[in-house]
């Protein structure tokens, strides 16, 4: 077999195990962008090359431009761990022995991404959603301080039950599905599922999509699971910060939405728009209120993550082709967007020598350009234009406020408050009387600009073929 | 012809209103006069005041600038340019439509806006207490003003005075509550317009409650001048303001003889010499207010107005 | 299936749901190790039934697995941390024993509620070790959240692991099993790890939140 | 064509916005950019100018940009077309007054990039003819003025003023979204064409026209949404305040007309009553604000509030007379809510800048601290004093006219058959009344405190005119004010085909009447000539100047200030502005913005100095936004205990969140 789906797989793993061989952080930084950029190519060759579907593996639609997602994220990330990586060494935080672990852990957390989006097997989905989560959890605790190690305890306890709860959910659907499908493979292989939907026993995949949504829930860090979420942002190395909020939420609600076209093929089953939407409101206005109290700039922007997570997670919950529209437009920009912040944060933490928000103040006077990169960045993800967010917004409230006033008011209030907070923080860090070092940078501007020039594309043009495919998924998940 | 006829018919008006108007000054002050048991200047005494004034050398501060020695001469152009609108003799003069009820009222605000403005040139806390009350009074007052114009434009359907004064006279009016209410809120009006007891006391400006004299208190020589005619002008223009908008009868309406004219010459001027008559009458009937009775006193003429304005929806239904 | 092996299966999935009970009921650390040990020696009776009646001979790896680290390997390395970090012998449990008990029958009813409902197409062993399972599971994530010592709450993650793993050797023909036995086996080492090397004693639930300042920088006062 | 080049302008703005990035740090940036601003204002100032007097009009232009699946669209119709005449004139004197101005800019980076950026936003949003276009200009706009507000980044007051901008900026962009969520139905028509076909139920109209009125009206400054307004428009350099406060409010209204007049065009009586009596009580707190003022860019400010309750009462006229189908009084208010539009650009602009003249000269934005600018700053003196008289709506300048207009609508209310209306007209008339009183006081306050008197610190005293680009802004500003307050004629002709767009009728033709009168109805009921009104100012004045000088004496003697015989030398004896203020605040302002005077007298035979203090509470902070911002707040500190949780609690939370949701399924069927 020599589809690209291979090289997509076969590449990280390759590459987690060579990294781990190599002492040489250098050779590993630049071994990493080169794996990260090959997995890329591999994905994008995806586009050309015939789609599979086995009862393991599947590529469609829905897929294919997550995979893309995924990769193109992870090789910029790389490419800026790369830069981001050296300083930390130069200051002593990190020591090249744990950059060998932490190189290779990169790579098996993009296998295992990968691994989990190309998965047609729900068991095999839930394999690579767990191992990307517990190799994150490692990475999260590398610094080593009692900090970073409180934020991996914490990941680690609540991932863990969140990962039993989701194979818990796994079992049932298994089970709902063998009496139909038969037993093995066939019986947890996706499409299949989703084809016999109709047959299964409502009860108890109503009963299975709860524990999914918990489990699954627990990584996209939807209140009241979120708990690990801002921590894990906060203490981990800033590419994992972008990695995780750009990649593995992502991911998480990936394996959540297929689960969520099963039940929605089924008419008796749970109403799961209902809970989602609920889920979502709360997520958002949760993490409107909570912004206004941070400190820790990394830890400010992880709490905006679960807010977008809550916006998309409402999104797919109302349904509809303009929700789901805008739902897998927020996914994507989401990834883009609030990775180039981290990026631009991370250097912005190095240069100050602190994450506190306080004491980082008017930083377009001493950094202009990663002043610019961060308000951009902010701007972005405030939903403003002429950036994509708008867009996936503004098609969010219109198509929800004319189908449910009330839940948009909602959704609108939690959108203002959390806008309130973000503005009233990143304008004390941009502007006022400059405090902390105005020394010079060492960053890489590349992958954050790309990625705010992408979302800006996004809401001024988003190319056709682009449109027709968001379309098609969006009709997917009804 | 008809055009140097119309033109000169609109000259005469000017003319009358700046000739008449020291007059009126005159005979209130004489009146006034006489009933405190005082002899009182000669009727023609601010004639000579005037004439005399212009003669004098005037006597500026230091730091007066242009606007200091331009606002005399452009609160009398004011003041006498809305004089001249409104009809006194005759109505549907040549430029009559030029500026209706609203924009004389307006006009005289540009004419005050001035004043208050030279009276804070010099920098003198006197200056600036007059202009501070005078702008009070006037916010005070605008609103009264306008219910009364709105009152006036129902029951008339129309805001040009000459069409006001036509209506009245020809039209079936008859005696409506309303517009006697709004003769009283009027009267108020006109009262703390001209800077008369109980408002403010013309005749002095060593107490510490005036307002007007207070503004023009540095002026001297003819800039004084100008500003006393402004004065007289302001009242005779108010008087023939009432005449027009509540008794307009005797004037001259659709013919345009000079017969015609005389009769309403006649009926104008005896009409603004009751008036003259009338207010110091009234004024020493009632003492001056403190400054923050005002809105008591004004306050009570925009009610006056309000409630006729309401009684006017009353009578022609809703 | 004849009901002599329904019987069966049902006395083993019966009696680790005795056996999660007792667990809640204890409170003291090494008891408790004990009983979870017993618990998974249970377990890996369940499945080596399963996998006898089943006649899927593979998942008596999965009871290998159970027997030989759930029920030796883990108890005997978590009874070491014990002694080695000093931890409290007496259980701090949240709320009392009454309690929770009778929140577990809670839990129980509530399984039972929601499993006993689908009849369509499960086989009636599968639904029982399901209802047997789920109550498990949910007695395993009640524990975790009513004691405050890290190992006692290790214990009640690995009495839900437990749970899981009887429901999926219920579940006919499940592909996969077998390696996820083993990586939630991996897991467990994990945190049992985890605990020894960074010392995360009462980490678990520092009640005392002033401690806390000095680890973690978004402690905030009103501003 | 117009649209062409409209499209062009905005290309061209963004262009020089991306050029002034690049060159920012050169010395000549700033003239290099102001001057492409007023070339490219000027071309699109003379393409609106075209497209509305030659009825070039209603050509669509569709975008392969913008919203996927339909796209954007552009369209210039009459409405946009006179708008984008009052943006690209006001950002043609702001470029004429910036190539002056700011030369003096401490940070043109932080300047000159966002404001062709600002003014390429406004013109896009007047073309848009889709929701989603319209809205990506609109919060462009307010992005770009709210980095302009940062300007000056590290005053503190600043950085609040931008916060409470941008945050309301966002509410009501909110709120506007919501709006056209609702126009454009569950399928999506966002399209203008779309949505005006799309009739919408009595229900649906309503609630479109509230979220409009709280969108477009909070961005307008309609009190009690205006909180922002004063507090931003001052914190931008000196000609963006102009473009805020003269054009970015006349797009919001623009905004405003565009939803309720053309998208939804079912305006009902009692929508008509809201707009009127929002814009009555706008219009005299707005003033009621300004008189209290001491920091003369916040006056000015204040004082826009006023003017869009101006605005928003002729808007709510032509609502209330659309709405009972008197087309022709419709036409008469709508005509004098835009020649308002039109004519507060004018002067608002000029005040501005005058202000940014004086700010630049002395330093100092306190009109206590200033005084006697007259004889140091003659020319700006000149024109601010017609700025001020303008404003105060005074014959025979241009505010006045507007202002003639809307009381002329006003005497027409009475005839509507809606007994609420019949009532809230003449009260609405007096409100306005009373406002243009205030506004005079306000004015005469701020000239009289600023240019007049004696200087009252050094700053003051050492002040010298502006450079001659600034010096050409206002007075062409000024030349305007009368040039539209003389012969407003044409004018109002020009307005006719908008006006007649938006309430099917238009004003009499006005270039036909004898002597360039103006007449709103009919000759009988109401005319007004500015020409001859000024040519009989200057024809009296003239001659009495001319009799009294050459007839009595000219003779003129220099002295010092008599002052009633008690001169005073010290300076601070002088009338301040809030010493001038002092009686109206005291009758009209104690019981609306408890106000708080105290006076601390010294013990005798102390040496320590009296003091005043006066404290100012704004009933909107009070009641609306102070708790609310507390309530959030205090709502976050409450919340925020979830970071600090153990994880057994954070367990505790997901055991619980999945027991309900186990609860839902048991309970499920």
């Amino acid at each position: 077999m020599t589809s690209p789906l291979t090289y997509l797989l076969a590449i990280p793993a390759a590459a987690t195990l060579l990294l781990g061989l190599i002492a040489h952080y250098r050779i590993g930084a630049l071994l990493n962008v080169l794996a990260s950029g090959a997995t890329l190519v591999a994905a994008v060759a995806l586009l050309f090359a015939d789609r599979v579907r086995t009862d393991i593996f599947i590529i469609d639609d829905f897929n294919i431009y997550l995979v893309i997602l995924t990769a193109f994220v992870g090789f910029t990330t790389s490419i800026f761990s790369a830069t981001y990586i050296g300083h930390e060494l130069e200051i002593g935080k990190l020591t090249p022995v744990f950059l060998r672990f932490y190189h290779a852990l990169y790579q098996a957390m993009m296998a295992a991404m990968n691994l989990a989006l190309v998965s047609n097997n729900v068991g095999l989905l839930w394999v690579g959603v767990e191992v990307a989560t517990l190799s994150t959890v490692m990475m999260v605790g590398i610094y080593r301080t009692p900090e970073a190690i409180e934020a991996a305890w914490k990941y680690f306890i609540l991932g863990s039950v969140g990962i039993a709860l989701a194979f818990f959910g796994t079992i049932l659907i298994y089970l709902v599905a063998q009496p139909v499908i038969g037993e093995g493979l066939p019986a947890m292989a996706w499409d299949l599922l989703l084809r016999n939907g109709a047959a299964f026993d409502a009860k108890l995949l109503s009963l299975a999509f709860v524990f999914l949504l918990v489990g699954y829930g627990t990584k996209i860090g939807l209140a009241p699971f979120h708990a690990w979420l801002p921590d894990a942002h906060a203490e981990g190395p800033t590419p994992i910060s972008a990695v995780l909020s750009g990649l593995l939420l992502n991911v998480a609600l990936y394996a959540l939405l297929r689960f969520k076209m099963l039940l929605a093929a089924h008419p008796d089953t749970l109403n799961v728009g209902a809970i989602m939407i609920a889920l979502g409101l709360i997520s958002l206005i949760f993490s409107g209120f909570m912004l206004y109290r941070r400190r820790d700039i990394k830890r400010l922007f992880a709490y905006s993550s679960i807010e977008h997570m809550g916006i998309m997670t409402f999104a797919f919950g109302m349904g509809g082709p303009l929700a789901n529209f805008a739902g897998l437009l927020h996914m994507t920009l989401h990834s883009l967007i609030k990775s180039a912040i981290f990026f631009a944060v991370g250097h912005i933490a190095q240069v100050k020598g602190t994450q506190r928000i306080s004491q980082i103040r008017g930083l377009s006077v001493t950094h202009p350009v990663l002043a610019v990169g961060l308000a951009l960045g902010v701007i972005a993800i405030a939903g403003l234009p002429p950036f994509g967010m708008f867009l996936s917004e503004f098609m969010l409230v219109t198509s929800s406020f004319a189908r449910q006033p009330l839940l948009a008011l909602v959704l609108v209030a939690g959108l203002l408050i959390a806008f309130g907070a973000l503005v009233l923080r990143m304008q004390d860090v941009l502007f006022g009387e400059p405090n902390g070092p105005a020394g010079g940078v060492k960053a890489s501007y590349i992958p954050l600009f790309v990625h705010l020039a992408l979302a800006l594309m996004a809401g001024l043009w988003l190319p056709e073929p682009m449109v027709n495919w968001f379309r098609a998924v969006a009709a997917q998940l009804g | 012809m008809a055009m140097i006829y119309d033109l000169v018919a609109q000259g005469l008006q000017m003319i009358l209103v700046l000739a008449v108007a020291p007059f009126i000054l005159g005979v209130t002050r004489k009146v006034k006069a006489r009933l405190l048991r005082r002899i009182g200047p000669p009727l023609l005494q601010p004639y000579r005041d005037i004439w005399k004034l212009m003669h004098k050398e005037a006597v500026m501060a230091h730091d007066a600038s242009w606007l200091y020695r331009g606002t005399p001469y452009l609160l009398f152009a004011t003041t006498w340019v809305a004089a001249a609108l409104i009809p006194t003799y005759s109505t549907g003069l040549l430029f009559s439509w030029s500026a209706d009820l609203i924009a004389i009222v307006a006009l005289l605000a540009t004419g005050r806006f001035a004043l208050a403005l030279a009276g804070m040139d010099v920098g003198t806390a006197f200056g600036g207490i007059g202009s501070s009350r005078e702008m009070l009074i006037a916010s005070l007052a605008e609103p009264a003003m306008l219910l009364v114009v709105f009152t006036v434009s129902l029951v008339a359907g129309t805001t040009q005075l000459s069409a006001i004064a036509e209506h009245m006279i020809h039209g079936s009016v008859g005696l409506r509550v309303s517009l006697g209410l709004v003769l009283f809120s009027f009267i108020f009006v006109a009262i703390a317009e001209n800077a008369r007891i109980p408002i403010d006391n013309p005749a002095t400006h060593l107490e510490l409650t005036m307002v007007h004299e207070a503004m023009v208190l540095e002026y001297s020589g003819r800039h004084l001048a100008m500003i006393e005619a402004a004065a007289a002008l302001k009242l005779t223009l108010y008087f023939s303001l009432l005449v027009c908008l509540f008794l307009p009868f005797g004037m001259a309406t659709g013919d345009k003889s000079p017969l015609a004219f005389a009769i309403g010459l006649a009926f104008y001027l005896s009409k603004i010499m009751l008036l003259a008559v009338l207010l110091p009458i009234a004024e020493t009937a009632v003492a001056k207010m403190r400054v923050f009775r005002y809105p008591v006193f004004l306050g009570g003429a925009f009610a006056t107005a309000a409630l006729a304005v309401f009684l006017l929806f009353v009578s022609q239904g809703f | 299936m004849t009901s002599l092996q329904f019987d069966i299966a049902h006395l083993l999935a019966g009696g680790m749901l005795v056996l999660s009970l007792l667990l809640l009921y204890q409170d003291r650390i090494l008891a408790t190790l004990n009983v979870f040990a017993l618990q998974a020696i249970v377990l890996s009776l369940a499945v080596a039934w399963q996998a006898y009646v089943q006649g899927a001979m593979h998942l008596m790896v999965t009871a290998l697995i159970a027997l030989v680290v759930k029920g030796f390997v883990i108890p005997a390395a978590l009874n070491r941390i014990v002694y080695r970090l000093g931890i409290h012998r007496e259980i701090e449990q949240v709320i009392g024993a009454g309690p929770t008990m009778l929140t577990g029958l809670g839990l129980i009813a509530l399984s039972i509620l929601l499993v006993m409902p689908v009849n369509v197409g499960v086989t009636a062993l599968a639904r029982e070790d399901l209802a047997f399972a789920l109550a498990v599971i949910l007695l395993g994530l009640l524990m975790m959240i009513t004691r405050r010592n890290a190992v006692t709450q290790i214990v009640g993650f690995m009495s839900l692991e437990n749970g899981l793993i009887l429901a999926a050797t219920g579940a006919r023909g499940m592909p996969l099993v077998v390696e996820i036995s083993v990586a939630f086996s991996i897991l467990i080492a994990f945190s049992v790890f985890g605990i020894f090397v960074f010392r995360i004693r009462e980490r678990f639930d520092t009640v005392d939140l002033a401690a806390l300042d000095r680890f973690r920088s978004e402690r905030s006062t009103l501003q | 064509m117009p649209l062409r080049i409209g499209l062009a302008c905005v290309v061209a703005y963004l262009v020089a916005a991306v050029l002034a990035v690049v060159i920012g740090r050169w010395r000549a940036a700033p003239a290099v950019v102001y001057g492409a601003i007023v070339a490219i204002s000027a071309a699109g100032l003379g393409s609106a100018f075209f497209a509305l007097v030659s009825d070039d009009l209603n050509t669509r232009l569709a975008l392969p940009l913008g919203l996927p699946l339909t796209g954007g669209a552009l369209r210039i119709d009459a409405l946009s077309a006179f708008f984008l005449l009052v943006v690209n004139l006001g950002g043609l004197a702001a470029g004429v007054y910036g190539i002056g101005y700011g030369r003096h800019e401490r940070s043109p980076l932080r300047v000159l990039p966002y404001i062709p950026a600002y003014l390429a936003g406004m013109n896009f949003v007047l073309m848009a003819d889709d929701a989603f276009t319209f809205l990506v200009a609109w919060e462009f706009m307010s992005l770009a003025s709210w980095i302009l507000v940062l300007a000056d980044h590290r005053r503190e007051e600043n950085a609040r003023a931008a916060y409470i901008y941008i945050v309301m900026a966002s509410a009501g962009t909110l709120c506007l979204l919501l709006a056209f969520g609702l126009l454009a139905g569950p399928h999506g028509g966002y399209a203008f064409t779309a949505m005006r076909e799309a009739a919408q139920p009595p229900l649906i109209a309503g609630l479109v026209f509230l979220l409009a009125l709280v969108g477009a009206g909070s961005k307008a400054g309609l009190v009690p949404l205006h909180i922002w307004l004063p507090l931003a428009h001052p914190a931008a350099p000196s000609h963006v305040s102009a473009l805020m406060s003269g054009v970015m409010t006349k797009v919001a209204i623009y905004g405003f007309i565009r939803i309720v007049f053309d998208l939804v065009n079912e305006p009902a009586s009692w929508m008509s009553l809201i707009v009127i009596a929002f814009g009555g009580v706008t219009a005299v707190l707005g003033v009621l604000y300004a008189l209290l003022q001491q920091d003369i860019k916040r006056l000015l400010a204040y004082s826009t509030v006023e003017n869009v309750g101006i605005i928003f009462v002729g808007l709510g006229l032509a609502m209330a007379f659309r709405a009972h189908d008197m087309a022709v009084p419709a036409a008469l208010a709508m005509t004098a809510a835009l020649l308002h539009v039109l004519n507060h650009s004018f002067f608002k602009s000029l005040l501005f800048f005058g202000a940014g003249a004086v700010v630049h000269a002395s330093g100092e934005r306190d009109m206590e601290r200033l005084g006697g600018l007259i004889r140091r700053m003659p020319h700006t003196a000149i024109v601010f004093l017609i700025g001020c008289a303008a404003i105060s709506a005074l014959p025979p300048l241009n505010g006045f006219v507007s202002e003639w207009m809307t009381f002329q609508a006003i005497l027409v209310g009475p005839q509507l058959p809606h007994w609420g209306l019949k009532l809230i007209v003449p009260t609405v008339g007096a409100l306005l009344a009373l406002a243009a009183a205030f506004a005079a006081a306000c004015f005469v306050k701020l000239f009289g405190t600023v240019f007049l008197g004696r200087a009252r610190t050094a700053a003051a005293r050492n002040a010298h005119d502006v450079d001659r680009f600034s010096l050409a802004a206002m007075y062409a500003l000024a030349a305007l004010c009368f040039l539209s307050g003389v012969v407003p004629g044409p004018l109002i002709d020009m307005l006719a085909p908008v006006a007649h767009a938006l309430v099917r009728a238009r004003m009499p033709e006005q270039s036909g009447i004898a002597w360039l009168s103006i007449v709103p109805i009919a000759a009988s009921r109401s005319s007004y000539n500015g020409l001859i009104i000024l040519s009989f100012l200057i024809c009296s004045g003239v001659l009495t100047a001319t009799v009294i000088h050459r007839f009595a004496t000219r003779a003129t003697r220099r002295s010092a200030i008599w002052d009633c015989g008690y001169p005073d030398p010290s300076l601070v004896t002088q009338y301040s502005g809030s010493s001038f203020v002092m009686p109206i605040r005291r009758v009209f302002g104690a019981a609306l913005f408890d106000i708080r005077e105290t006076v601390e007298m010294p013990p005798p035979g102390s040496a320590k100095p009296a003091r005043f203090s006066l404290k100012v509470f704004d009933p909107a902070w009070r009641f609306a936004y102070g708790p609310g911002t507390r309530a959030i707040w205090t709502a976050a500190g409450k919340l925020n205990r979830l970071q600090f949780l153990t994880i057994r609690r954070y367990l505790m939370l997901v055991f619980a969140a999945l027991i309900v949701l186990l609860i839902v399924v048991a309970a499920w069927r």
